[in-house]
């Protein structure tokens, strides 16, 4: 079904890693905003957002990495994508998402980023 | 390719739930006329923003109110109107502000029209007033090839 | 539950090609208006032999005209309205045969209606004479146990 | 996608395969009928229709059954429907075909029934 979406979140070291599945529109934007929220709070500023299993976006989903990279990094840390699928990139490409953001082909090389301190 | 014409109309309450269900009426008529997988999401893509916006800022969220998009295919192109009767807006006076200062502003919109504009070969925006409000979005097919006809290429 | 009615249209040419795009239509609202799976495969069921029956029957396989698909959601009941401008008819004229009787004379028809009728809770056809036909097609939510009340019971 | 539909066709000993995939209504129900038909013609009447892949039914698809199963029958074979799942099923159930036609739980039981001179 093109309705589902949801979020799982591990760690993996110090980094947090957020997968998420499905579709990530207007209506599901929501639910993954809260979920970076709560790892900024939290103090967790080293995020990996493994899109592998992600189907779709919309910009309302884009603008969810926009309204907290520059708070990620001010903290020390990064929202890194990874494993993003070919019909999903083509949407971060079109806006020059690629130039602003640290895009992975996978997760372990989104987080060995980190790890290298470059994050 | 026979002469012909379609028409698909699409009515749904004014909710961001009914957003999936907009996505899979242009995906089925996108591949039904022909466009391939790439260009059937980018469609289905720049229906999902124009209909996100009447939701949220023709009618300010308020799911009572209703969405239509009204779909034609002919020969040549694919055109989307996408119609509301709430409040309309100036397309115009938007300012299309870089990604890069949109992020200095913590602001997380301002890519829709974006979008949509850089998926669509033609967007038109007008208010009847008392009536409704349209996004009128045209897509032009590809030759087999996938680009552009050169232009004043003869067709 | 909160007092609400929601409505839904869908409007395609009348080909079978379309039936893909009229089940997931029903589907995405049957889910959204909290029928289970299996109820929700049967509402898609009944309306794509109503609308399998409208392009074959009153508009004789022509895939120039146009099936409407009206769905009205509230607290008691869904309700579907498949409309066309095309021949009308008497469903009360048509013979019910057994399956074995079918079979017998080797017809491959005759199951829609009964199917339909099957599924739904009420089913009425009516011809607006000169304007359009429509097949009206009411099914209530069952209470959380899944049985229908008995009947003069209080509600 | 809730499109699409096709055929395969397998030998099993004398017994003719046909497994259904997908989604099997008015529109894709003249490209089943045509595959019954064409294995009439060559004389094949002992069929199985493996349903294991089979999404959706609706009156148009059980049309077909109901068209060749006297022709098959009488040809000394029969049309064995089998691994329909449970969505699926219901369906048939409704108009009472269990009652009329061979349903099988597995593809092997119905070529079996075969073998045992059943049909
Ligand atoms: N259909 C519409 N009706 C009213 N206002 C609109 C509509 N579409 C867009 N707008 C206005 O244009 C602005 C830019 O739209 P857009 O680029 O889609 O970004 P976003 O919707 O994320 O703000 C919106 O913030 C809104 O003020
Ligand atoms: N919408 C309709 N318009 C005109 N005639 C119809 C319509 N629906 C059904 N009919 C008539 O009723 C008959 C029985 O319909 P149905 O039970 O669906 O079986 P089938 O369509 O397979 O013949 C049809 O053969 C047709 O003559």
């Amino acid at each position: 079904m093109t309705r589902s979406f949801s979020i799982e979140t591990r760690d993996q070291g110090n980094v947090r890693v957020l997968e998420l599945r499905g579709y990530l529109d207007a209506h599901t934007a929501p639910r993954f905003e809260a979920a970076v929220e709560e790892e900024l709070r939290a103090g967790r500023a080293k995020l990996v957002v493994d899109c592998s299993e992600l189907d779709y976006i919309s910009s309302a989903g884009l603008g969810v990495f926009m309204t907290f990279i520059d708070e990620a990094r001010s903290a020390g840390g990064d929202i890194k994508l990874a494993a993003i699928q070919p019909k999903v990139y083509q949407i971060f490409d079109v806006l020059g998402f690629p130039a602003l953001f640290d895009i992975q082909p996978t997760v372990e090389s989104a987080v060995s980023r980190f790890d290298a301190g470059e994050g | 390719m026979a002469s012909y014409e379609r028409t698909f109309c699409l009515q749904v309450p004014s909710s961001t739930e009914n957003l999936a269900l907009i996505r899979e009426f242009v995906s089925a008529i996108g591949e039904q006329a022909g466009f391939g997988e790439t260009e059937t999401v980018q469609l289905a893509l720049a229906v999902d923003e124009a209909c996100t916006n009447v939701i949220e800022h023709a009618y300010q969220n308020e799911a009572t109110h209703e969405v239509t998009v009204r779909v034609t295919v002919d020969e040549e192109e694919i055109t989307f109107e996408v119609i509301d009767k709430g409040r309309g807006f100036d397309p115009t006076a938007e300012p299309v502000l870089p990604v890069e200062e949109l992020i200095r502003q913590r602001r997380s919109g301002g890519l829709g029209l974006r979008l949509i504009r850089s998926i669509m070969d033609d967007v038109q925006y007008r208010i009847v007033p008392g009536q409704m409000n349209e996004l009128r979005m045209v897509k032009k097919r590809r030759p087999a090839g996938g680009v552009n006809p050169a232009p004043g290429a003869p067709r």
